[in-house]
């Protein structure tokens, strides 16, 4: 256990350092970001000024090594718009998109093992055919659109649900419905593919040869071994959600993460973009961590060798 | 050049050891495929090597085909290191046969594609050869001349092996390494198959070393017999000699076990011990000593050196008889 | 939290903007978002009166210019901040030269550059200081420069970076409006300040709550002042507002503002081609432009074609430039004199507005001259423009609101970093301008400047943006040129 | 030869065969295909197909109602955009956008991704742990994310989403090659092929690489309907291709300001994009089982 | 109607077809046996001539879209193919219990030994957790599992292949079942586990009483465990008696092919060519009648391409071909079985 521990923080690590660099250089490459922190109208000067403030006068290493060597101490530097520490900004739209991701992976999966499983188990009936169509559909959808008709039906028409903002959980059943409609299709596929699976395998035959009814089958029996490949997956889909927030919070101004990188980058706030890119990151690594972890509690092949 | 009988091939003291992943929370352990093998394929001859599931035969196999590097220890080919030979004239003298007739076709390719690859790689651009020498091979392997656009997957188990085997012939090696050539066909495709390698050996000349689990096949084919145990060669012996007398007490219980068809007899006693090898934790001793029904205080301690009488071999603290 | 259901029932008001407010501070914030909020948060010494034109005394009394470069106020008695303390000289003093030390980093300090300090002369009486002759002070005073408490900024953390972060100081003025919550980037709060002076040019406020909301997704905004859940949005498209009119419930206007459309060109002929070095070049873009039909169509009534550098509604702006007509065929003509018989390609860019973007595009391409359109952030664009690696862009200068044209044709054909011709005849006659007094010599100047940038098509003056407003209909409200809405003079019907 | 071997007749059609009679047998595949020929005909029959030029407008005739609204006329079957442009050629040429940026961004992503998971397949060990973490690196960053940062820093236009898309949609290629590749490596063929000489890349171009080539269908498929989604995002986020060019997500967001009072502008360029990426995900389905029937029934 | 002689198990007319996209795949072609307690029944046949097939008929165990047909198909005098699948799961794992080829992956993965032996117990049993432990623990012992309490904890992928294939013979043992179904339970083993296996089960059928099915392909290994003895090919029996009666005097050509084409079975010198049988199996899609050897069969004519029924070489041995079947008619060497 420690030694995997340990190989998963050292690829944290490296996974970090490469994705820093990447951002960093990115934001590097965008030109002289003193320029869009002075605004419509500053004379060279001014730029001057906070070009030398903000040290943008430095070489790219030595740039990079100060932000990083703070990132590491969980300073990633001020906000060249908000002029208040990133982390600050990052604490304070987290729980928005925090909650946003939660009740999306949750929508998610609500939606995708109990149509994966049904469709699994009554293959190539009416109700797999549905769920797949569904599935397909989802996948098929662009969010932002899925976003504004949701918006034009229930916000607006049939006057259900609030339109933006982050107020109630009333404000967030729509973009969970969004965010998670577009993650489920592959959730639902890998459950119904893993049911089917698992189904044939041959110790389902097995089971059923001992006379296991077939709610214990599916549930004991296929179920658990379906999900193994779901328990990564959703980890993963966790991670695009909050990637794909994006969109989905710049639609429904919800002032969360993904909704301050996109307007980060309309402002060239530097700090905050490679920071958000940084901690999505890392977000991504734990997550897939998690699910390791997870899997290999229900695995036994992996937790006991 | 070697004559018939002299050895072809020499294996000297060959290991290979693999390291092995634990899982998800464990590091990695070395397991030890091939633990010193010494062994002479002779010229001709048709050299049979049996042992269980695992123990470390199709590993000797790869070695010997140059895809895989042992360990330690050193092959030799007509008396030089496999190494000095080049990938493709060593390719050319030495050819395979695999288990599976399934997975050692590809796909995607015909029967001619599958058959002359040999040929293209070893630069044959002359495609009207080509074509003949795939059609003579595909006459040899009493296959009609027509299935040669035909794809594997229109193809029973039987003759794909051929097709297999055809591709192996191709550029008339020295030696083909059967490993377990038949084990996956039926009895009646298994004859027409063992029939086909018998016929082909006289034909071309050749050199096998004959991977098998199954004692009946190995004994009907092989000239001479090595039993494989956890990595080491526990016997050795004249087909003949092997299974008339034999003086490994896992020879002897592989001799128990084989179930030639006689109502008269039920199942088999077997004089081994219920405990399973494992090649992760080799036990001391005398690897086989947890198994073994003859087992000695002292095999549990020391292991066994070879005791040598003739062309005869077996590493067992009894020893041999002499003949 | 902002009310979820804002409106008539309890005397409050949910505006909205798209622009995240970081500080209630215009010197922290240089959104126009701020600059509303601030003037209902603030008061400044002086009050620009949107009815007349004349700047009217606010936390002054009274003000008289003591000489070019001194500006002497009384103060109005009796006032006291949100936060209890009563309002005096000291304040004042402490605001100005606050903002006046550039090491305190204020962002608008471009805006107030030419403030050098002030001075407290008795306990009513304060003077301001210019670093030089300054004509449009009283412009940023009334509109950038709102008085804070003396010591506001003592209490500002520090940041991690070891800065003091002025930013994050609560809010306090003496206006009409107390913030109650802030969330930087998301809302403000603010009840009405009971005790404000009612005598003064900003009036008692009627609403009780005011609140602002960001939302920066137009679309929503709509779907919010649609559903209730705001009650006066503005800034959304022509086309919008023409629905939105449809709605019974809602009120419509669109309104002038101080921003206007123009073309700018590499007249260096540094990004590549020398193409636009040649007037008739340039002029041929003046006339292929149909700017008449874009400014209806796209920008709504309110927009009014110019030919001048500058917005009709500032002081110097002369109205009888002579410009270009339009006449795709003449622009042929100039086009081909100028060397290019077969038409021009270019690349186009733009940041701000497509629609008028591809609607320019169109006209110029049906006149020979094709682009390829390249959109930018406006800082981008900025550092490429100045860099001179573009060809021609449809850019837009607001001229921060302040309606005197030092702060649009100076600055960019004053000779400065953003002056595409730097000619030096043209600098010569605004540089005489911006340092006379008399209204009337500068007047004459700015003329002169401007009749010389037309004749040379430097730039191509297009068309004056408006504003479109829409806010529920039983709200008393009126919208202003200056693009400042005045919510303390807001009533619900 | 002493002993004679009759062989029976080689049984059954060939694989190609049966194949095709799978593809044409699967209704969802059909579906797709069908679908996406449409497409593909519309968008290079675009000029002679369009009512308009796509980029002709007429400030004059802004926001016509399409045909079936009670203003609507037949000279804009679709009605008109904000700036007078008729709608329906913009929609037919917006489909070359879509498909322009699907295919090449799946090509490019294809061959990265193809290329890594090739050699982290077949080589295992130090590769294979190299390739792996590139791709936890690439899955760690967040897609949509970092092209927008990357477009908005180049100014976006078709070549540079096509090139973003290229280097963030390779990872799914990648980890799909490389499994397969495994599987394809652990054949005996691959065996028999090294024993004879066969060099490696040999080996890769000619033995396992065809033995992808029904897997790449299906991830490129999967990966062109991805393509297609997220410049449709990029576009309506405004940092994806540049106007005038009609491309739908520029559409819908250009719509957009609109949705309340003119849905059309909005649900149509989306609903193209629903129905295109449909179509291919079916393909891409399609293809699954054709290639890999689960069960016989 | 059950009367006291009835057998165990009665089959007659066992046919299984399967839909497949070209066809109908005709799996199990009238297949008839009886089988009593204490019997061992063994079937012998090529791969893909039905065996599994068979078993899983005669289990309930083949998927909805499959075709099971049968004259008669009764066990304890239950009509199987009348149960509803509610009782019928009932009687699986209680009073019929199957035995698989694969002993790696026809066991659950995620679930422990203990708990796969003792489910199977408090499915059928309504019994404690305590009383399945017990049971569990008991025929672990039986089937020569050391230190069962440990076992009883592990998951299978921590067992060797022959205790795999203990646990499974274990697990198939728990309710004791009146008969077991071994499909190739030592297929996939070792010869000297094989062996080892195959004397186990030996031994606990001789305990236990209950009668067996023993499905393999190897003709040692069926020749060492059954007491009668069928021969399938293509998804027919072509030959059936006791062992005794087909090993020693195999009357089918194709029995007889089998067996020249076995390497050790004395009948072929060591290193001379073996007996053969050309050809291939057939297609089983589509119109299948007749003899379907007789594409193979050194003594085809045309009467092969009717159906042919079982001919009686001997008391209780029978062989389906139309040669054996003329030279009864002609000179009936061997009698037939005494009507009834
Ligand atoms: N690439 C590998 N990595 C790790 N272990 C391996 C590898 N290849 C083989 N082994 C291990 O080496 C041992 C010998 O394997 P090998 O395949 O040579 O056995 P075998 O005698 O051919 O068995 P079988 O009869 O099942 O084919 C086994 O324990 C196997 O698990
Ligand atoms: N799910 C299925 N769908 C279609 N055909 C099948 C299916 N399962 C088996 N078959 C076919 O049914 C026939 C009988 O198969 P069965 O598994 O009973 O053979 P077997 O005698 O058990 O062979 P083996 O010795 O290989 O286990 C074969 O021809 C096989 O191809
Ligand atoms: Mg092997
Ligand atoms: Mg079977
Ligand atoms: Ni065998």
């Amino acid at each position: 256990m420690a030694a995997f521990v340990t190989k998963r923080l050292a690829l944290a690590l490296l996974v970090a350092i490469f994705v820093s660099s990447i951002s960093f250089s990115l934001m590097f490459l965008t030109g002289d970001p003193a320029i869009a922190i002075a605004g419509e109208g500053a004379t060279e000067a001014d730029i001057e000024v906070i070009r030398r403030t903000f040290g943008f006068d430095r070489s790219f290493a030595v740039q990079y090594w100060d932000w990083i060597s703070g990132a590491a101490s969980g300073d990633f530097g001020q906000s060249f718009y908000f002029n208040q520490p990133v982390v600050e900004l990052l604490a304070e739209r987290m729980p928005v998109t925090a909650t946003l991701a939660v009740f999306s992976i949750g929508f998610a999966l609500l939606l995708a093992l109990p149509l994966g499983i049904l469709a699994a188990v009554k293959r190539n009936s009416l109700a797999d055919r549905l769920s797949l169509a569904l599935a397909t559909v989802g996948q098929a959808t662009p969010s932002f659109w899925l976003a504004l008709m949701l918006i034009v039906l229930f916000a607006v028409n049939l006057r259900w649900l609030p339109v933006s903002g982050a107020d109630t959980l009333a404000h967030f059943i729509l973009p969970s419905i969004v965010l998670g409609y577009y993650a489920s299709p592959s959730m639902m596929r890998l459950t119904r593919g893993g049911m089917i699976e698992a189904l044939r395998s041959d110790y389902i035959r097995t089971a059923r040869a001992k006379g296991m009814l077939p709610r214990t089958i599916i549930l004991k029996h296929a179920l658990r071994n379906a999900v193994l490949p779901v328990v990564s997956v959703a980890a993963v889909e966790f991670g695009f959600i909050l990637g794909g927030s994006v969109v989905v919070e710049s639609v429904f101004s919800l002032r969360g993460i993904g909704y301050l990188a996109w307007e980060s980058i309309g402002r060239n706030d530097f700090p905050t973009i490679q920071a958000i890119i940084l901690v999505y990151a890392m977000i991504y690594v734990c997550l897939t961590f998690l699910a390791d972890v997870l899997n290999a509690w229900i695995d036994p092949r992996i937790r006991v060798a | 050049m070697t004559r018939p009988g002299d050895p072809i091939m020499k294996i000297r003291d060959v290991t290979r050891t693999y390291q092995v992943s634990q899982g998800l929370f464990r590091g990695r352990r070395p397991l030890q495929a091939l633990r010193g093998i010494t062994l002479d394929i002779p010229k001709g001859r048709v050299l049979g090597l049996v042992g269980e599931s695992g123990c470390g035969k199709s590993t000797l196999a790869q070695i010997l085909l140059g895809l895989d590097r042992p360990t330690g220890g050193e092959i030799l080919f007509e008396d030089r290191p496999i190494a000095d030979y080049g990938r493709k004239v060593f390719g050319s003298r030495i050819q395979p046969i695999f288990q599976d007739p399934y997975s050692s076709l590809n796909p995607r390719k015909t029967v001619r594609q599958l058959i002359e690859m040999p040929l293209v790689v070893h630069g044959n651009r002359d495609s009207a050869d080509r074509e003949r020498r795939v059609r003579r091979m595909l006459d040899l392997m009493g296959m009609p001349s027509r299935v040669i656009d035909a794809y594997p997957a229109q193809m029973s188990g039987g003759q794909r092996q051929r097709i297999a085997i055809a591709r192996a012939l191709v550029t008339e090696p020295d030696v083909v390494i059967c490993d377990e050539p038949t084990s996956a066909l039926d009895v009646s495709v298994q004859a027409q198959v063992l029939n086909l390698l018998m016929d082909l050996r006289a034909e071309f000349d050749l050199t096998y070393l004959f991977i098998s689990h199954d004692l009946g096949v190995v004994e009907h084919i092989s000239d001479r017999v090595a039993v494989m145990y956890l990595g080491q060669i526990v016997e050795e012996a004249d087909a003949e000699t092997l299974f008339r007398a034999p003086a490994h007490p896992y020879t002897k219980a592989l001799l128990a076990s084989i179930l030639v068809p006689d109502p008269h007899r039920g199942p088999p006693s077997v004089p081994l011990k219920a405990v399973q090898p494992d090649a992760m934790n080799l036990p001391s001793g005398c690897v086989f000593h947890p198994r073994c029904a003859e087992a000695v205080a002292t095999c549990s301690v020391t292991a066994p050196d070879e005791s040598v009488v003739g062309d005869h071999r077996t590493r067992c603290v009894v020893g041999l008889p002499s003949h | 939290a902002p009310a979820a259901q804002a409106g008539k029932a309890d005397n409050s008001l949910v505006w909205s903007s798209n622009a995240e407010v970081t500080a209630v501070d215009p010197f922290f914030d240089t959104s126009r978002e701020v600059i509303v909020l601030a003037q209902h948060v603030h008061d400044g010494l002086v009050y620009w009166d949107p009815a007349t034109g004349d700047y009217l005394p606010l936390l002054a009394s009274a003000y008289r210019w003591v000489d070019s470069r001194t500006l002497e106020f009384d103060l109005r008695q009796g006032v006291t901040f949100h936060d209890g303390s009563s309002f005096g000289p000291e304040d004042v003093a402490y605001t100005i030269n606050f903002g006046a030390d550039e090491a305190n980093g204020v962002l608008n300090y471009g805006d107030i550059k030419w403030l050098d300090r002030a001075e407290v002369v008795d306990a009513d009486t304060v003077r301001i200081l210019l670093d030089e002759p300054f004509p449009s002070a009283l412009a940023y005073l009334a509109l950038t420069l709102p008085i804070l408490p003396e010591g506001h900024y003592d209490a500002a953390p520090v940041g991690t970076d070891g800065k003091k972060r002025y930013q994050a100081v609560p809010p306090v003025g003496t206006g009409p409006y107390k913030v109650t919550s802030f969330k930087p980037g998301d809302h403000v709060d603010m009840v009405a300040n009971g005790d404000y002076f009612a005598d003064g040019p900003k009036g008692k406020p009627a609403i009780e709550r005011l609140t602002f909301r960001t939302i920066t997704d137009d679309t929503t905004q709509i779907a919010e002042l649609m559903t209730g859940g705001v009650d006066w949005i503005w800034g959304m498209s022509t086309d919008q507002a023409q629905m939105l009119k449809q709605a019974p419930n809602l009120t419509v206007l669109n309104a002038p503002t101080m921003r206007i459309s123009y073309l700018t060109f590499d007249i260096k002929g540094s990004a590549g081609s020398d193409a636009f070095t040649k007037p008739e070049v340039r002029r041929a873009f003046a006339h292929a432009v149909n700017r008449e039909n874009i400014a209806k169509n796209l920008m709504g009534e309110s927009s009014q074609v110019i030919a001048a550098a500058c917005h009709p509604t500032q002081f110097g702006c002369a109205a009888d430039i002579a410009g270009y007509d339009y006449d795709p065929a003449k622009a042929r003509a100039l086009l081909a004199e100028a060397g290019y018989p077969d038409g021009l390609t270019f690349e186009f860019y733009g940041y701000r507005d497509r629609q008028v973007a591809e609607a320019i595009a169109s006209d110029l391409a049906a006149a020979g001259m094709k682009s390829d359109l390249r959109w930018l952030k406006y800082a981008a664009l900025r550092d490429m423009i100045r860099e001179g690696k573009v060809g021609v862009a449809n850019m837009t200068w607001g001229s921060s609101s302040i309606p005197d044209v030092s702060a649009i044709t100076s600055y960019f054909f004053g000779g400065g970093p953003d002056d595409p011709a730097k000619d030096p005849e043209v600098m010569a006659i605004i540089a005489r301008g911006d340092s006379a007094t008399d209204p009337a010599e500068r007047r004459a100047a700015y003329a002169e400047a401007l009749a010389k940038i037309a004749e040379a098509a430097y730039w191509v003056p297009l068309f004056t943006y408006t504003k479109n407003y829409a806010f529920s209909a039983d709200l008393q409200f009126a919208p202003t040129p200056d693009e400042l809405p005045r919510f303390f003079r807001a009533s619900w019907k | 030869m002493t002993t004679a071997y009759t062989i029976q007749d080689v049984a059954g059609p060939s694989p190609r065969s049966l194949m095709w009679r799978r593809i044409t047998g699967h209704v969802g595949l059909m579906i797709g295909l069908g679908g996406l020929a449409v497409v593909v005909a519309v968008a290079l029959l675009a000029p002679w197909l369009a009512p308009h030029d796509p980029y002709a407008q007429d400030l004059s005739r802004r926001l016509v109602p399409p045909v079936w609204a009670e203003a609507g006329s037949w000279a804009h079957i679709l009605g008109t955009d904000a700036l007078g442009r008729d709608y329906l050629s913009r929609l037919l040429y917006g489909a070359r956008v879509s498909l322009l940026i699907g295919f090449f961004a799946a090509l490019g992503s294809g061959l990265i991704g193809t290329t890594l998971g090739l050699l982290a397949g077949y080589f295992g060990g130090r590769v294979d742990a190299v390739v792996s973490f590139l791709v936890s690196a690439r899955l760690a960053l967040p897609v949509v994310l970092v092209a927008l940062a990357v477009v908005s820093l180049f100014g976006g236009s078709l070549t540079v989403v096509i090139v973003v898309l290229s280097l963030l949609l390779w990872d799914r290629f990648a980890v799909v090659v490389r499994s397969a590749t495994k599987q394809v490596r652990a054949n005996d063929y691959i065996k028999a092929a090294r024993a004879v000489g066969c060099s490696t890349g040999r080996i890769l171009v000619r033995e396992v690489l065809p033995n992808l080539g029904s897997t790449l269908a299906v991830v490129g498929s999967l990966e062109v309907a991805h393509a297609i989604l997220l410049e449709s995002a990029l576009s309506f986020l405004g940092l994806g291709v540049q106007p005038p060019t009609p491309s739908w997500g520029l559409m819908v967001a250009e719509g957009k300001g609109m949705i309340f009072f003119d849905a059309r502008l909005v649900a149509i360029p989306g609903a193209a994009i629903a129905l295109l990426v449909l179509c291919i995900n079916l393909i891409g389905d399609g293809f699954q089982d054709v290639v890999a029937p689960q069960g016989a029934s | 109607m059950t009367n006291r002689t009835e057998p165990l198990l009665t089959v007659e007319d066992l046919s299984v077809s399967i839909p497949v996209p070209a066809g109908i795949l005709s799996a199990v072609r009238s297949v008839s046996f009886t089988l009593d307690r204490g019997e061992t029944l063994g079937i012998v046949g090529e791969s893909g001539c039905g065996k599994s097939m068979m078993s899983m008929a005669i289990m309930g165990l083949l998927p909805r879209h499959v075709t099971v047909r049968a004259e008669t198909l009764r066990f304890e005098g239950m009509d199987l193919l009348g149960l509803p699948e509610r009782r019928l799961a009932d009687l699986r794992g209680d009073r019929m219990a199957m035995i698989f080829q694969e002993p790696m992956t026809a066991l659950n993965p995620l679930l422990t030994i203990g708990e796969q032996l003792m489910e199977t117990f408090r499915r059928h049993r309504a019994a404690g957790r305590r009383e399945a432990r017990e049971k569990a623990l008991h025929l672990l012992d039986r089937v020569g599992i050391a230190s069962a309490e440990r076992r009883l904890g592990q998951y299978p992928h921590q067992l060797s292949g022959g205790l795999r294939q203990r646990v499974m013979i274990a697990m198939a043992l728990m309710c004791d079942p009146d008969l077991i179904i071994a499909d190739e339970p030592t297929t996939a083993l070792d010869v000297t586990i094989q062996a080892q296996i195959l004397a186990l089960l030996a031994e606990l059928q001789r305990e236990s009483g209950a009668a067996m099915i023993f499905v393999s392909h190897d003709l040692g290994v069926i020749s060492r465990v059954a007491d009668k003895v069928s021969v399938m090919y293509a998804g027919s029996e072509v030959e059936g008696g006791s062992t005794a009666q087909v090993f020693g005097t195999p009357a089918h050509p194709y029995t007889q092919g089998l067996f020249r084409c076995l390497p050790n079975s004395g009948l072929v010198a060591r290193g001379a060519p073996l007996g053969s049988i050309p050809g291939v199996v057939p297609s089983l899609i589509g119109d299948v009648s007749g003899c379907m050897f007789r594409p193979r069969c050194p003594l085809a004519r045309d009467a092969c391409l009717e159906a042919v029924p079982a001919a009686a070489v001997a008391d209780g041995h029978r062989a389906r071909c139309v040669a054996l079947a003329d030279a009864a008619a002609a000179a009936p060497l061997v009698q037939e079985a005494s009507a009834p």
